[in-house]
């Protein structure tokens, strides 16, 4: 049962962090902790790939009743917690939903409950232990930068009261509950996990406790507990269908096929949509940036939203080639293509990577919607660079922040000079998102192969073709500005933090050492688990692969061109000013005698692309096509 | 709609010979009254000073002493002032342009015109 | 939060021919604020006055500007016989008609080939051009001068033009309309040069009055003023039609000046019909005493010389005031809130002469 | 013969000249004159240029915007001043404005006299200035460094 | 002779080497149609040769070193680009390497920070945009007529494909204008002078690096054009035929247009090129399903 | 040739603005404002045209007189205002956009305020 620990322990030891979190107040004990825990975590989850690896699905059986108790008694802790919250702070819409769904609880834990059983509460298969990887790694290692990160947003925001105790308590119950969550068999714990996301995410976004983290951190709990009320309904849906509890059992209910299936599928994958923050729900996840950067980076790349689209891609099979699906996958595709619209128009560096975060997870969701088997390859893939790159972006940004006081992407002007590492390291992130041969490109190009054969795959190819290349242009132009060189600049990096470092190097080569070595992750994770779903898998041409890592080979031996221009004596020259001279410190001579700074910005097209618009429609798209995938439940239960 | 409204033109003047004159192995246009240089006949120069006076770029110089008659070629504005005004005439326009140069220099032209002791003999040898 | 491009247009760029600049300050494209400057071509001859003869500065005059060499030498000399009360014999009335018309033809096809070049239509451009030299031979053919004619002088004009010349000139002017026929036609029909210039630096009709914009770049407005009404020269015997518009838009100011070719070939014909003959000017004796305010009508709109002598040879005052140093102004309320592609098209769609404007 | 005289680019600069000039720099050019006959386009944008034709008699505002035109050409480069203004002022020479002439402010290696200068004229400048070109470009590979005063060092 | 399974690579090499001549010649012969239909001689069929051995006859002033860099990169992916596709490669992955190489292009011109650069670097992400939806579609439709994304596959097809792509062959001649730098889409680098943004991109490039990317732009149009061979890939005749006709269209278009504002240009090329395009693949499809 | 007489009107530099209020008002349009040194005075032409009638109002003040602004009545007036005081020196206040000297940068500060030169013929090259 060795593998059952390592899944125990890896819910249970963040959990015990988070306690021991909790009660100390010393900065230098604290981080000591969370160093310790981060790497704990780490080496529990890598050993658990190298154990389980090649065992296909485990399932193990854990004492239900006890647990599920103690479960429900921390539910409705919970629920009167937010009661209060949300009558403290007005929010009725809070509060309305949280009495729905504690009073769905209520009366299934009252009247359905009473004979459920469910033996095999715990598994684990390749997909989770993708899961896990992303969560251990990525996750502890955001905690890890946290410890340095909040120590100088402390020191900046001094309005804002320390309370990290708790902050680091809540972070690492949070990878308890993720872990807990991609383990779980029985949905009513995928539930409970799923609640425990929910409310980690309210608080944290909410620590600022200004009123914008507030109403934001508030509009993050509303729109998950509307999930959480569609995830009630599936579970009541199913134990209606069959009261012993037997559907509960998240891989029996996908074994028994689309008949029973379809209804919670669509209503989880409601919940997931939610989570994952697609439209119509985006709002959420952008409003969440106001949170210390780590938290962003947290859920964004390895928690929470991946928590909305693990559920959806575990359903992916059942969805495929139903019309619901196609929905689900609609606005998945929706979302992807404005979402990268509205990036256009965003100069907030974190607004840039949530709206970049949205738009992916919607390609996911599109991937899942469809949900062949190529198409949950694809989506599996995405998940993982993702995680890696977006986690980098993220950081990145923050250390960025947290040195020149902005996070405005018109303020990273000339980053290349005065943070080098970091600017070259955010390139290397952002290469990771758009530019081939990097992880984001190869999974859009699978993408595009796996919709060419899907039904009304092509509906999803223009999509992508369309949204890919807006993605070109918002990450090229944030690109372009951290690496225009402008005179009369300084290094100022040098004082960020040792382990912060480690960090953001660990995450950069992450990012390439996955490129260089996604190949094998997809032969011994990905396929062998699409293989035991559908009987087939897919893979890249060997040819193209070959020809890909000549490319990073390639892109990566080329700065070194540059040590050959080095030597040979170059006159200096200075831009083309139209004949107006400028000197170093950018400044030259205007009209009416003024002598004017030289100031670029980058496009941002508002009135295309702007952020309301597109929204209205994106919003207005994706409740119609949730409406019809609503209508055509309706029609199934009927 | 009319979009394309060139095509008509473009696609018969690719058809046509081109308009080009093909300076500099075709001759420069070129009409009798071109004004290219200023030229002097030096025999029936009288020194008078006139074209000195009424040159507006000043790129004139006689030197009633040294007879000699001096133009500064990249200050004339070959305006014709000095032709009209001559009043032997003495001067007069070439159809020709001047030619490029290098660098800075002056035409120095020696007058030959004596002052005839009979008159009606004009054409005193050069030499 | 800034947004902000600055963008510094000129003194050197390939769209202006002559050094302006403008601080453009952009948000994406969209043009928010232009600073103009100007004072590159400031040469000051206008000081020259005390020091060449009144005579002499016709040559000074001439040179003001290459394009309308003809029409601002003729204007000074007007300007000068104004003061003198000189009688100026018909024919070089009528010849000065003649010519003026022909710097216009010169100016406005010239001008239809840069405007045609600011929003990238090459063909066109080399076009307008082609068409032009045929106007510029018959001046160098005329004048002896390709560009600066020289043929202005005080009391008259200074060459004359042969009949058998005249006549073979109208019979041109046919192949000359021909050209331009289809030149404009390209020009006012094609849709994708309209969709540069419908709606681009409009300008009410108030708005160009009141900013004292002048010549076509008022009639595109619907401003009728054309100097030429009041007669100066010959224009007086002959019928001079004033071509407006009324949109005030880049395509508007482009119609008027594309009519405006065939009003010139027209007043040219007009005026080989009507022209008597006789000598081509009269000797002038004395000095101007006395001021005047010149108006004549150039390619670019209404053009004042301000004499002023006192009795010697060298005037007190020369002041030009050119149409395009007037049109500036319309031309700031033009710019505002255009797109960035837009700007050389309509700082070129006023045809500004810098040279003229800073003298 | 190299390719430097096949394929000389220019660059135009107006330093305040009456437009003569200008446009008959613009007219050689256009169908009639072609001078892209001999390679020649006008870039419009110094650092690709290979020769400033400069017109005008240079004004106190020009002074600076013409020299910064001229440094920002990447040797190789020759000017040729066109017309008698931008060879030595012209009939504006005693312009209280003017400082007369072109190479009062960067070194002129063509002039091309005439007012306005002629096409024809330009072209024959121009191609005087390819000689002029080689030259420079002979003495940049002997030497290894431009036989003019370097681009930066003005500044 | 050379054996099979290397064939691909000589392909490949016999790009590399080849492209740029015949891109350099095509350039030529452009400039002198281009010529001939303003009515003018034009410059010598070479002429492209000379400039570009001008340009490395000339020092080379950069602002910043790292412009350098992003030149070599340009080109090179631009010849690893075109590499893939003549070597029978992935259509999808050629036009990632083709995005790849552009984007350093751009870089390069943010590099400088330089007012010019900066609008033309941004204009041509714009143009990125506006047709990169459209060649994706292109090698789309490639694919559902022949099954495959392999270039190598695509030409031995014996299928007409034009017949069955008329609307991506369409779409794409209308992007192929803001590929080959044409008029009315000429908006980032103003090919030929006079115009709003100097040089847009290569504003701040000069000398040898210029150089580099008139190169690189020749492998483009050698790209380009072999991206139509494909449409009539069954016909090598009637192939070579429709280069040169759509050559020429290219041409008389440039010369007959002005150029539009990027708004209009990115309608044009995502309304345009994308219903064309995806209607025709609409119809391909339900062909498809209705005749297997 | 007939051409108009033109008629020229003296002021004082107090009644400028009202006289100028009034072709304004009148639907005149403002054709130029001119300065001419005049000995040790300066006499500003300002110019209005109203279908193609002249009219001339011309003031006479001395170096150091300020003079007020019609950039008011008409707000094109800045660029001969401006012109007037790169050129002359003279101050005039309330422009609406003030170049503030840097309209004509000239070699000469005020070239026109400098007292006439006459004749320098013969002047050697």
């Amino acid at each position: 049962m060795q593998i059952l620990d390592l899944l125990l322990c890896l819910i249970l030891f963040p959990l015990v962090a988070a306690l021991f979190l909790l009660v100390v107040r010393r900065d230098s004990v604290r981080s000591l902790i969370v160093q310790f825990a981060a790497v704990a975590i780490g080496i529990v989850s890598l050993v658990l790939l190298i154990l389980g690896f090649d065992k296909g699905t485990l399932i193990y059986s854990v004492a239900s009743e006890p647990v599920s108790l103690v479960m429900f008694i921390i539910e409705i802790i919970l629920a009167v917690f937010i009661l209060y919250l949300g009558i403290k702070f007005r929010k009725s819409l809070t509060v309305l939903l949280i009495l729905l769904q504690a009073g769905m609880l209520v009366w299934f834990e009252t009247s359905l409950a009473g004979n459920l059983h469910i033996a095999n509460n715990l598994f684990v298969d390749q997909f989770s232990i993708i899961m896990a990887l992303i969560i251990g790694i990525i996750g502890s290692l955001i905690c890890v930068y946290a410890v340095g990160y909040m120590e100088t947003y402390h020191n900046r925001h001094k309005e804002v009261r320390d309370r990290r105790s708790i902050f680091f308590g809540i972070l690492f119950i949070f990878l308890a509950a993720m872990f807990g969550l991609v383990f779980s068999n029985n949905l009513l714990w995928v539930f409970f996990f799923w609640e425990i996301t929910t409310i980690c995410s309210f608080l944290l976004i909410g620590y600022a406790e200004t009123e914008e983290a507030t109403n934001n951190s508030f509009l993050a709990l509303s729109m998950n507990l509307l999930g959480g009320v569609a995830f009630m309904a599936a579970i009541i849906y199913l134990v209606l269908a069959d009261s012993s509890g037997i559907l509960l059992d998240l891989n029996h209910l996908l074994a028994t096929g689309k008949a029973f299936a379809l209804v919670p599928a669509v209503l989880i994958c409601f919940a997931g949509i939610t989570k994952a923050a697609l439209m119509p729900f985006s709002s959420w996840l952008v409003g969440a940036m106001v949170a210390p950067t780590p938290v962003s980076a947290l859920l964004h790349s390895s928690t929470m939203v991946k928590a909305g689209v693990y559920i959806i891609v575990r359903f992916a099979p059942v969805l495929s080639g139903t019309t619901e699906g196609l929905m689900i996958a609609l606005v998945g595709g929706m979302t992807f293509a404005l979402a990268s619209f509205m990036a256009i128009s965003q100069n907030n560096a974190k607004k840039v990577l949530a709206y970049s975060t949205i738009a992916n997870l919607g390609l996911i969701v599109a991937c899942a919607g469809v949900g062949t088997y190529n198409l949950m390859w694809v989506a599996i893939l995405l998940i993982i660079f993702h995680a890696i790159a977006k986690s980098l972006l993220f950081l990145c940004v923050g250390t960025v922040e947290n040195r020149i006081g902005s996070r405005n992407i018109e303020d990273m002007g000339g980053l290349i000079v005065r943070m080098p590492k970091i600017a070259i390291m955010m390139f290397i992130g952002m290469a990771g998102m758009f530019l081939a041969p990097f992880g984001m490109v190869i999974s859009k190009w699978a993408a595009i192969e796996a919709f060419i054969t899907a039904p009304f795959g092509l509906i999803f190819i223009a999509i992508l073709a369309f949204g890919g290349s807006a993605t070109v242009f918002f990450w090229s132009k944030w690109m372009g500005k951290i690496i225009s060189v402008m005179r009369d600049q300084n290094v100022i990096e040098d004082t960020v933090r040792k382990e912060k470092w480690a960090v953001l190097y660990i995450l950069t080569g992450l990012v390439v050492v996955v490129c260089l070595i996604f190949p094998l992750i997809s032969s011994v994770l990905i396929e062998p688990f699409v293989l035991n779903i559908y009987g087939h898998t897919t893979r890249l041409a060997q040819a193209n692969l070959t020809i890909m890592i000549m490319m990073l080979f390639l892109l990566m031996i080329m700065p070194f061109s540059m040590l050959l221009y080095g030597k040979r004596a170059q006159p200096p020259a200075l831009p083309y000013m139209g004949g107006r001279p400028m000197n170093d410190s950018m400044h030259f001579a205007g009209s009416i005698g003024i002598s004017r700074e030289l100031v670029l910005s980058n496009y941002y097209l508002e009135k295309t692309f702007g952020e309301e618009r597109l929204f209205m429609i994106g919003v207005s798209l994706c409740w119609g096509l949730l409406l019809i995938a609503g209508i055509l439940l309706l029609g199934v239960i009927l | 709609m009319a979009f394309f409204e060139m095509v008509r033109t473009a696609l018969r003047t690719v058809m046509q010979q081109p308009v080009t004159i093909l300076y500099p192995a075709q001759a420069a246009k070129k009409t009798p009254i071109s004004r290219g240089h200023v030229m002097i006949d030096e025999s029936r120069c009288i020194s008078c000073g006139t074209c000195q006076r009424k040159c507006p770029a000043q790129a004139i110089i006689i030197s009633k002493e040294a007879k000699t008659w001096q133009i500064d070629r990249l200050r004339c504005v070959v305006c014709n002032s000095c032709v009209d005004t001559c009043p032997v005439k003495c001067l007069f326009m070439d159809t020709q342009y001047t030619a490029p140069v290098t660098a800075r220099s002056v035409d120095l032209i020696a007058i030959t015109y004596v002052k005839p002791p009979k008159p009606e003999k004009k054409d005193e040898p050069a030499q | 939060m800034s947004k902000q491009i600055i963008v510094p247009f000129g003194p050197q760029h390939p769209v202006l021919p002559e050094p302006i600049h403008l601080d453009l300050v952009l948000e994406d494209e969209k043009v928010v604020d232009v600073i103009p400057s100007i004072g590159y071509i400031h040469r000051g001859f206008e000081k020259l006055v005390e020091k060449r003869e009144f005579t002499e500065y016709v040559y000074v005059a001439e040179r003001t500007c290459g394009i309308c060499s003809f029409i601002h030498g003729a204007t000074y000399c007007q300007g000068i016989e104004q003061i003198m009360k000189i009688e100026v014999p018909e024919r070089a009335q009528y010849l000065r008609v003649i010519w003026s018309e022909f710097s216009r033809l010169h100016s406005h096809l010239l001008w239809l080939g840069l405007f045609a070049d600011s929003f990238g239509f090459e063909n066109l451009f080399m076009g307008a051009w082609k068409t032009r030299e045929r106007v510029l031979d018959f001046m160098e053919e005329t004048t002896g001068g390709r560009v600066i004619q020289g043929t202005s002088k005080i009391g008259g004009v200074r060459r004359d033009i042969s009949s058998e010349r005249l006549d073979r000139m109208v019979k041109d002017l046919d192949v000359l309309d021909r050209e331009m026929k289809e030149l404009t036609t390209i020009f006012l029909h094609d849709d994708s040069i309209r969709h540069r210039l419908r709606n681009v630096g409009t300008i009410s009709r108030e708005d160009a009055y009141h900013l004292g914009a002048v010549g076509p770049t008022a009639r595109g407005s619907g401003v009728a003023v054309d100097l030429r009404k009041t007669g100066y020269g010959a224009y007086d015997r002959l019928n001079v039609p004033v071509v407006t518009d009324s949109c005030g838009d880049c395509l508007s100011r482009c119609t008027v000046r594309a009519k405006e070719l065939f009003t010139s070939t027209d007043l040219i014909r007009q005026a080989a019909r009507k022209i008597p003959d006789g000598p081509v000017d009269v000797k002038v004796t004395g000095a101007p005493d006395g001021e005047y305010f010149m108006r004549a009508e150039q390619p670019r709109g209404e053009l004042v010389h301000y004499l002023k002598g006192n009795g010697t040879k060298f005037l007190v005052r020369s002041r030009i005031r050119t149409p395009t140093l007037t049109n500036i102004p319309p031309l700031i309320k033009m710019l505002a809130g255009c797109d960035l592609a837009d700007v050389p098209v309509i700082v070129l769609s006023i045809d500004p002469c810098i040279s003229c404007t800073e003298r | 013969m190299t390719y430097l005289q096949k394929s000389p680019w220019i660059v135009h600069y107006n330093a305040s000249s009456c437009n003569g000039c200008d446009i008959e720099i613009l007219a050689a050019l256009t169908p009639v004159f072609d001078v892209e006959r001999f390679g020649i386009i006008n870039t419009g944008n110094p650092k690709h240029a290979d020769i400033l034709l400069c017109t005008g008699s240079v004004n106190e505002q020009n002074k600076v915007p013409l020299k910064n035109v001229y440094d920002q050409i990447p040797e190789p480069k020759v000017v040729v001043a066109i017309g008698i203004c931008a060879s030595s002022g012209g009939i504006f020479r005693e312009c209280y404005n003017v400082s007369g002439g072109i190479d009062k402010i960067i070194p002129v290696d063509v002039y091309v006299p005439g007012c306005a200068a002629r096409p024809e004229s330009i072209i024959d400048g121009v191609v005087t200035a390819l000689g002029i070109l080689e030259q420079k470009r002979l003495a940049m590979q002997t030497e290894g460094s431009p036989a003019g005063t370097k681009a930066g060092e003005a500044r | 002779m050379i054996p099979e399974p290397l064939l691909p690579v000589f392909y490949g090499l016999v790009y590399v080497l080849l492209a740029p001549l015949l891109g350099g010649l095509i350039a030529g012969i452009d400039r002198k149609v281009t010529a001939r239909m303003q009515g003018r001689v034009g410059p010598p069929i070479l002429q492209p040769f000379y400039d570009v051995g001008k340009l490395f006859e000339k020092e080379n002033p950069v602002v910043t070193v790292t412009q350098n860099f992003y030149v070599l990169s340009y080109l090179v992916f631009m010849m690893v680009a075109g590499a893939l596709f003549f070597s029978g490669g992935d259509m999808l992955l050629v036009i990632f390497a083709f995005t790849l190489s552009h984007i350093f292009i751009v870089l390069g011109a943010y590099a400088s920070y330089s007012p010019y650069s900066h609008v033309g670097a941004e204009r041509e992400l714009l143009q990125i945009i506006a047709y990169e939806p459209m060649i994706i579609l292109t090698a789309v439709g490639m694919y559902m007529v022949t099954q495959s994304f392999f270039v190598s596959t695509i030409v031995a097809s014996s299928v007409p494909i034009i017949l069955y792509l008329p609307g991506i062959f369409v779409g794409y001649m209308i992007v192929l204008t803001i590929k080959l730098r044409k008029s009315p889409f000429d908006i980032s680098t103003s090919h030929h002078a006079h115009q709003e943004i100097v040089k847009g991109v290569t504003t701040d490039f000069a000398g040898p690096n210029l150089g580099k990317i008139e190169i690189a732009h020749w492998y483009e149009y050698v790209f380009l054009l072999g991206v139509i061979w494909l449409f009539f890939a069954w016909n090598p005749l009637l192939a070579v035929a429709a280069i040169l006709v759509v050559y020429f269209l290219e041409i008389l278009i440039d010369n007959t247009m002005s150029r539009v504002k990027w708004q209009l240009m990115l309608r044009t090329a995502w309304i345009t090129a994308g219903t064309l395009g995806i209607i025709n693949l609409g119809v391909l499809y339900y062909l498809g399903m209705v005749v297997p | 040739m007939t051409m108009q007489p033109q008629v020229t009107t003296n002021i004082e530099v107090g009644q400028l603005i009202g006289s100028v209020e009034r072709f304004r008002n009148e639907g005149y349009r403002l054709v130029q404002i001119g300065c001419t040194k005049v000995g040790d005075l300066y006499e500003i032409n300002y110019s209005f045209d109203k279908d193609y009638h002249f009219e001339n109002i011309r003031i006479t003040i001395g170096g150091s007189t300020e003079v007020p602004s019609i950039s008011g009545m008409y707000w094109n007036s800045f660029i001969y205002e401006n012109e007037m005081h790169d050129l002359f020196g003279i101050q005039v206040r309330g422009m609406n956009i003030d170049f503030k000297g840097t309209l004509f940068r000239t070699a000469v500060k005020y070239p026109f305020s400098q007292p006439p030169v006459t004749v320098t013929k013969g002047d050697k090259p």
